[in-house]
């Protein structure tokens, strides 16, 4: 017997024990996520057809429950007689893919940019302060679509729009909370005691201020996902042939007469894919800091 | 042999509320010319109410924050510029306890780690943690909790226990037991005490509550809107004060006798706000004394046969 | 008083910045000639609207003559028709301000009451009804939300118009889809500052005066509350002018929204650019109005404007 | 007269006062017991009559002034509304009145005072504007809950003397809660000593501290360093105050007693001669004499 045969069941037996005393709106949520991330990591092995294969004897047939319908296109086709479950596969991989990037690339930025202001102070604090005030001051999704009307179909430009697209907020907070907890009974302690700077931010106010930029992260990703959404349903975020939630929903809008469904089901996706992170985001908040409670 | 610290006309300022592009902020002097001495095994009591600048002054003597005018000396050397090496290792000598120790303990961390953690700052061995736990009355097992799970009284004595690991020659008390109860308090107290007299620590021990610093002090010295305007031996202050400011403060203390109950208050009126001292005299406002003298001129701290206060008309009073 | 002059000085900058910025990425983007013209133009004709529109220039001698224009109030021409932008643009603004105002009105209307109420009644079912619904008004995407509308009420029932502008039938379901994201932001927000205050000393105090519920809400909470709601209404400006040129696509509504997203398909630069000018200064005027309603509310900020002053 | 309420913190003081004052927050209730207002049981009475009759006869000063007092309502309008809802007066003679009682508290100039907000007031004048406010309308009994703990001492010294003037002069009862007995001493008739939630001892002023019955008593007097002698150690209560969820059977304080015996442990102590304990300290020999006080 070895020591690791002891130890996993008992774990695993407590570990299940704490979820089950999950709110069932927060499991189901946790499901929803889990699900969302393995469509983002696998949709290419599950999808039953290519995305963009054309089938045109087959168009628009509806979803299942529907008459007329069949399993060989479980969600239905579209005008182009497309499947609609394996598009809206690879629509969800895009989008959680491009709403992931953005939100890490947004929160490692803004909350770089937090910590040197909060750190450096002077100069730094006011140049970056600044920008952050800049940057909350535009009416940035608007600035965003004249740039990716003007500037044409780059991914890379798309992604530095969404990373762009809420750093501010979490530089703001970065520098906010470094600087209370650096006025701490217990930052100030440990500095007394002959600690160096270095000590005091990666053992004492890393591990303190990380509870509430993981809730800020989760609270942004919802609006980053309907940042991506928007952009494209507008038709200026991912274009075809590539494809994504919220552009099929904007296809589908033209059809809403005949084949409804070619827009209510991203949409349903979508929403349930933000519902779920507020769900988890406020379960999470309560979670990590009771005070907070709202 | 020279004294253990010794302060100089220490002055520290502070910002009043924000610069702008259209003028320079204003600026108030926290602590004002204060200078002050403190042998080794001594306790230096400060006294003073609330905005007097006591707190400022215990950082400053510690060179936890750096200090506009004079200078500090400690065991004969200028105290190094801070977050140096040498600064760093001061800190072994000296150490800070204050009113909040729930606030000065990190949230996360169990109480052993953080008892050990100046230990492990130093590069010393970890065992000492365990004596300093038992010093101060703490169990071993108490050092798997977090510091949630402890009271006030316990929070202070792992506080203490975290500072005597290093083995200092002084320490600074800023309102230790102020935040305690009665019972509780008296604890704490003999604990700072039974330490005094075990390890040879010398106290700088600032609060506002005279029934305590009677008690655990040698000498005396009372602050007033950032100056010390009184300062004496302990029993010499305590069977009467110099200064009006300090027998306003002796008047105002209740008594726990309802044997001497005293109706008049001493009727001195609100005090002004510390940002904005008076001019001359600082007490002078209040000062049922006052004449124009005070209202011209700055009071000096001056001698009397081994006690300094700092009043234009102390020897007409003392008739 | 220098506060104000301080906050004007603030704005300006900040609409010079954005201008500048979007005037160099427009600018660097690509030669509009390419999308406005035929392909196959020749070259002589591809220069004479170059030199027409000034793009022959050098970037930095564009930058200028466009300030210069910009402060004798010439916003250009619209590449696109000639006509003056500001023309263009302007024809627009009292659709977009309809829209803006009357979802406004909707999410003030909505989130205020019903986030007082939760507060008050913390906890209970009418608490925990008001925040799942909460939840589900700023989780819906707008745009969805537009499109059930009007699969509902236009496909379905025929109760109203899918589209265009004209009677208040028209006004809404563009009102109901801008304005329920906010009402929930704001519902949450208020329920959060007024649990807040309800918490204060001073409501106990108000308490022991023997104020009844109703009127220590009024009174003395509500004043606080709104403090912190008000503030956020201002942040969220910005996103909520993205907002309304979704809710204006879905619902042709003709206003500003509408028009961007036709002048940038086409590349109409001034047009554009325009647009962006009077989005900024928007968002910059409800920043200060954010600001005194602030100093209305707070006297704490009034007396520290009057100190500074 | 001035009763004192003392006891160390989580004893249970605060929230007596808030139940007297009908303050209670909403997670709490009176799980029994009589309080009598002149002879009117408030327990027993409907909720609205309880509360009328708390308006008229009672207020309550808190410790945190500058928090009691709304901070977007200039002290004046506060303090006026105070006497609208006591008095039912129309809103000129209300602002009128609460120019005057913040006078007569003893605020300078309370004319332009009173249009002032409480930001800009010092701690000391917040809490005056606070007595102003709870004397609206002449109240039979002041709850004065750790009124001065949080102001330095001349000018707390300051704050009692106008509390027992206003009591005097309007003839009012006061309940003077705090953990200093200091103050006690200077400034109550009566005291009810408590711990853990119940009132173990109960005296006049003199008789209290001059033999104290409870042995809690005893330690809580022992441990001042006002009552030992210099450098000598200060006696101490040993372990800490059991908090209120839990709480020892039988006794509360037998934990921590030096007399306390098996029975201690079992039964909770009556209620009787002043004090509740099964091994109550002898009286001092010889009776202290009641001198009569003039404090009505």
């Amino acid at each position: 017997m070895s020591v690791i045969d002891s130890v996993g069941p008992g774990r695993t037996r407590r570990w299940l024990a704490g979820l089950s005393q999950l709110p069932v709106v927060v499991i189901c949520a946790m499901c929803f996520m889990a699900l969302m991330l393995f469509v983002a990591a696998f949709a290419q092995l599950v999808q039953p057809y290519a995305f963009d294969h054309v089938d045109l004897m087959n168009r628009m047939t509806p979803p299942v429950p529907l008459s007329g319908a069949t399993w060989t296109h479980p969600l239905g086709t579209d005008t182009l007689g497309r499947d609609l479950l394996s598009r809206l596969l690879v629509a969800a991989q895009t989008s959680m893919l491009l709403s992931i990037l953005g939100t890490v690339l947004g929160a490692v930025m803004g909350i770089a940019l937090g910590f040197v202001a909060a750190h450096k102070g002077g100069l730094w604090d006011e140049v970056i302060m600044g920008l952050v005030d800049f940057q909350a001051a535009m009416p940035w999704f608007i600035i965003a679509l004249a740039i990716l009307a003007f500037m044409g179909n780059s991914m890379v430009i798309f992604i530095g729009i969404m990373a762009l697209y809420g750093w501010e907020t979490y530089a703001r907070i970065t520098r906010g909370l470094v600087l209370s907890a650096r006025e701490q009974g217990y930052a100030l302690a440990v500095r007394g005691l002959g600690g160096k700077p270095s000590r005091v931010y990666v053992h004492h106010i890393l591990p303190n201020i990380a509870g509430p930029l993981i809730v800020q992260l989760t609270i942004n990703f919802p609006s980053t996902i309907l940042f991506e959404t928007s952009l494209s349903f507008l038709g200026l975020g991912i274009r075809p042939p590539m494809t994504s939630l919220g552009q099929m929903l904007g296809d589908g809008r033209d059809y809403l007469i005949n084949a409804w469904w070619l827009a209510v089901i991203p949409g349903m996706v979508i929403f349930l894919t933000t519902l779920s992170m507020s769900v988890l985001g406020d379960w999470l908040r309560i979670k990590l800091d009771p005070s907070l409670e709202t | 042999m020279t004294a253990l610290l010794h302060a100089e006309s220490l002055r520290k300022s502070y910002q009043v509320g924000r610069r702008s592009l259209f003028r320079k902020a204003r600026r108030f002097n926290a602590v004002d010319g204060v200078s002050l001495t403190l042998e080794r095994g001594e306790t230096l009591g400060i006294v003073g109410e609330s905005g007097c600048g006591k707190s400022t002054l215990s950082r400053l003597v510690l060179g936890l924050s750096p200090c506009d005018e004079g200078g500090v000396v400690f065991d004969g050397t200028p105290l190094p510029g801070q977050d140096t090496e040498a600064w760093r290792r001061l800190r072994r000598r000296v150490q800070l306890i204050y009113q909040d120790a729930a606030g000065a303990l990190d949230p996360r961390q169990t109480i052993r780690t953080q008892i050990e953690e100046p230990l492990r700052i130093h590069g010393l061995p970890l065992e000492r943690a365990q004596k300093a736990m038992a010093d101060v009355g703490l169990v071993p097992a108490m050092g798997s909790r977090h510091p949630f799970e402890l009271s006030g009284g316990q929070l202070q004595r792992v506080v203490i226990a975290r500072a005597l690991t290093l083995n200092p020659d002084l320490i600074v008390m800023d309102e230790p037991v102020s935040a305690l109860d009665v019972s509780i308090q008296a604890q704490i107290v003999n604990l700072i005490q039974d330490l005094q007299r075990d390890r040879g620590l010398a106290y700088l021990f600032v609060t506002h509550d005279l029934s305590v610093l009677r008690h655990v002090s040698d000498r005396v010295a009372v602050m007033y809107l950032g100056e010390v305007v009184e300062e004496a031996p302990r029993d010499a202050f305590f069977d009467g004060a110099l200064h009006p400011y300090a027998r306003a403060l002796l008047e105002a203390v209740p008594v726990p006798d309802p044997a001497r109950r005293s109706r008049a208050a001493p009727r001195i009126g609100d005090p002004p706000n510390p940002a904005a001292p008076p001019p001359a005299c600082r007490f002078h406002p209040r000062c049922p004394f006052a004449t124009d003298v005070c209202r011209a001129e700055r009071p000096a701290l001056r001698d009397f046969g081994g006690r300094r206060a700092a009043c234009h008309r102390v020897e007409e009073l003392s008739q | 008083m220098t506060w104000i002059s301080l906050k004007l000085l603030r704005a300006l900058v900040t609409m010079w910045l954005v201008l500048t910025f979007v005037f160099f990425v427009l600018r660097l983007s690509g030669d509009p000639t390419m999308v406005l013209l035929p392909d196959d133009v020749d070259q002589a004709t591809r220069d004479f609207y170059r030199a027409k529109w000034g793009l022959d220039l050098p970037l930095w001698e564009q930058y200028t003559s466009y300030l210069r224009a910009l402060l004798q109030g010439d916003f250009g021409v619209s590449f696109r028709n000639n006509l003056d932008a500001f023309q263009v643009v302007w024809e627009r603004v009292p659709k977009t301000a309809l829209l803006g105002l009357a979802s406004i009105a909707v999410a003030l209307l909505i989130g205020m009451p019903l986030g007082v109420l939760a507060a008050v009644y913390r906890n209970s079912w009418l608490d925990r009804i008001v925040m799942s619904i909460a939840v589900f008004g700023f989780s819906m995407p707008n745009f969805f939300l537009g499109i059930l509308l009007i699969l509902i009420f236009s496909l379905k029932l025929r109760v109203l118009p899918s589209s265009g502008s004209g009677t208040w039938q028209h006004l809404i379901m563009p009102a109901a889809t801008l304005g329920t994201g906010f009402a929930a932001q704001i519902a949450r927000y208020t329920r959060s500052s007024m649990i807040e205050v309800l918490s204060k000393a001073y409501m106990r105090t108000a308490r022991s005066k023997g104020a009844s519920l109703g009127q220590r809400v009024v009174r003395h909470a509500l004043p606080n509350a709104s403090v912190p709601v008000v503030t956020v209404l201002g942040i969220k400006i910005g996103e909520m002018l993205g907002w309304a040129v979704v809710t204006e696509t879905v619902f042709a509504w003709p206003g500003i929204g509408r028009l961007l997203t036709s002048a940038v398909a086409t590349r109409d630069l001034a047009v554009v650019q325009c647009i962006m000018i009077i989005l900024a200064f928007t968002m910059v005027m409800a920043n200060m109005l954010v600001d005194l309603i602030y100093g209305w509310l707070d006297p704490r900020v009034r007396v520290g404007r009057r100190a500074q002053a | 007269m001035t009763l004192a309420l003392v006891g160390e913190s989580g004893c249970g003081k605060s929230m007596t006062c808030l139940a007297i004052a009908g303050l209670l927050p909403k997670r709490g209730r009176v799980a029994g017991g009589a309080l009598r207002i002149e002879g009117r049981d408030l327990c027993a009475l409907s909720e609205k009559d309880a509360r009328t009759l708390r308006r008229r006869s009672l207020s309550s000063v808190f410790q945190d002034a500058t928090g009691g007092l709304n901070p977007v309502r200039s002290i004046g309008w506060q303090v006026a509304e105070a006497v609208r809802l006591r008095k039912g007066a129309t809103r000129r003679e209300a602002q009128a009145e609460a120019v005057r009682l913040l006078g007569r508290v003893g605020l300078p100039d309370p004319e332009r005072r009173a249009r002032e907000y409480p930001h800009q007031f010092s701690g000391g004048m917040n809490q005056r504007a606070m007595i102003a406010l709870a004397i609206a309308g002449n109240p039979k009994l002041l709850i004065a809950d750790e009124a001065t703990t949080a102001l330095d001492v001349t000018l707390q010294a300051q704050i009692l003397d106008l509390i027992a003037d206003l009591r005097e002069s309007l003839g009012m009862g006061v309940i003077f809660v705090t953990h200093d007995l200091g103050l006690v001493a200077q400034n109550a008739d009566r005291v009810a000593v408590m711990y853990a939630g119940r009132v173990v001892e109960r005296a006049d002023v003199a008789d209290l501290f001059a033999a104290p019955r409870h042995p809690y008593t005893r330690g809580l007097l022992a441990s001042l360093p006002e009552r030992q002698r210099k450098n000598e150690r200060l006696s101490t209560i040993p372990g800490t105050v059991p908090t209120i969820d839990a709480l020892p059977p039988g006794c509360t304080f037998a934990p921590r007693c030096p007399r306390a015996s098996e029975r201690c442990a079992a039964d909770v102590p009556e209620m009787a001669l002043g004090y509740a304990c099964h091994h109550p300290l002898t009286p001092a020999p010889a009776p202290v004499v009641r001198r009569e006080r003039e404090y009505s």
